[in-house]
């Protein structure tokens, strides 16, 4: 588990598409020491405020910071977890209600690695990477800054 | 001598601005370039923050190097 | 939660496509209370035996039990976690190497009752549900019994 | 009076057999169909299994009633 990883890009401009998923899924037959995927998605979600509902998120983010902190995070993950591959994809610029804006992918030989991982991973990007969200109201322009509790 | 400072989220939001340069001297702790921060904009009284330094989060008591990209950080809200 | 959910078939004959998770995750799209979706995929092992290298496994399974023991673990799970969503699949017959077995997808709110429930389904999917299945072994026609630990 | 049995997995590969008669009697125990196999099938002695009466894994001690629909399950290997 000592091997470096090369840092990849997390940030993607807009929301992920769902055939992304697919075609991870597709590039990781041909390795057959995995025996699991665990995946977590975060979706766009139209909630009530106060001036009326969210119809998506505008994310901004400090990137060289976050994909440095997104690279920590992924070899800390590596170190604790006996996993075979991770992908993680977080989107900037406006994400629609609906849309997928967060993409956790990991694979493991045996399911506990990839399950604990994800979890890992999951908490890990709320708090640690700073990315800034702009949750958009109604038609009118209105907007809330998003805070991760 | 100058160091940039990067404003991001609400905070530039608040502020009306991404980036400025701010006066450096040397000693000059991670506390008291908040406290000017904060006294040019008193509109972040309330606005819970952290200073980014390098991309490092730093403690308020260390001193901030030369030169130095210094960076204001507003809650997160990735994921 | 005390919402009864229709009973659903999980087993299915053959690999589960990839692209069933990309259309699963379409089709929840326009659920915009959904916040997060968790996802566990297993996926067949080349693992080396005594005898040779796995190139599959043939599952099998009664039937009529499993699909009940299906419908009482997704019961379960709806009672225990916040959950918006809930879906499925396990193969039926010959899974080749790299290819996909079960699919086991969640969706909630937040991130913490989809994360949670995702485990708690696949802990009891491999515990519960009276499926058998045969390791493959090279080309002559040997396998092996597989049993979950 | 007759009962069906189900056989799967390894253990109906061990006998080659998916399902058979075996006689019922009132008060019949689970455990005492497990012996009533094991003494017809031998090759069975090491192998570990569970028995379901209509689709619910029965404790030993338990009498089957009739009809009844009878499982012999080896170790699950879903997932």
């Amino acid at each position: 588990m000592n091997k470096v990883h090369k840092p990849k890009k997390v940030l993607m401009q807009g929301p992920i598409d769902p055939q992304m998923v697919a075609t991870s899924l597709v590039n990781h037959q041909s390795k057959t020491n995995i025996g699991a995927h665990a995946l977590f998605l975060g979706q766009i979600r139209a909630d009530q405020k106060d001036n009326g509902v969210v119809t998506g998120i505008e994310y901004s983010a400090y990137e060289a910071m976050a994909e440095e902190a997104f690279h920590r995070i992924r070899e800390e993950a590596f170190t604790r977890y006996d996993l075979t591959c991770m992908h993680l994809y977080h989107s900037l610029g406006v994400v629609p209600v609906g849309q997928i804006s967060l993409f956790v992918f990991v694979s493991s030989a045996h399911r506990r690695a990839s399950l604990e991982a994800v979890d890992f991973l999951v908490e890990r990007i709320k708090q640690d990477v700073p990315i800034f969200g702009k949750e958009l109201i109604g038609a009118t322009g209105d907007y809330i800054w998003k805070e991760n509790n | 001598m100058n160091i940039q400072i990067l404003y991001f989220g609400q905070i530039a939001d608040r502020i009306g601005l991404s980036a400025e340069n701010f006066d450096w001297t040397s000693g000059l702790l991670v506390s008291t370039l908040r406290e000017q921060i904060l006294a040019k904009y008193p509109i972040l009284k309330d606005q819970i923050f952290k200073i980014a330094v390098n991309q490092k989060i730093m403690q308020e008591d260390m001193p901030i190097p030369f030169p130095a990209e210094i960076a204001c950080l507003p809650p997160f809200a990735g994921g």
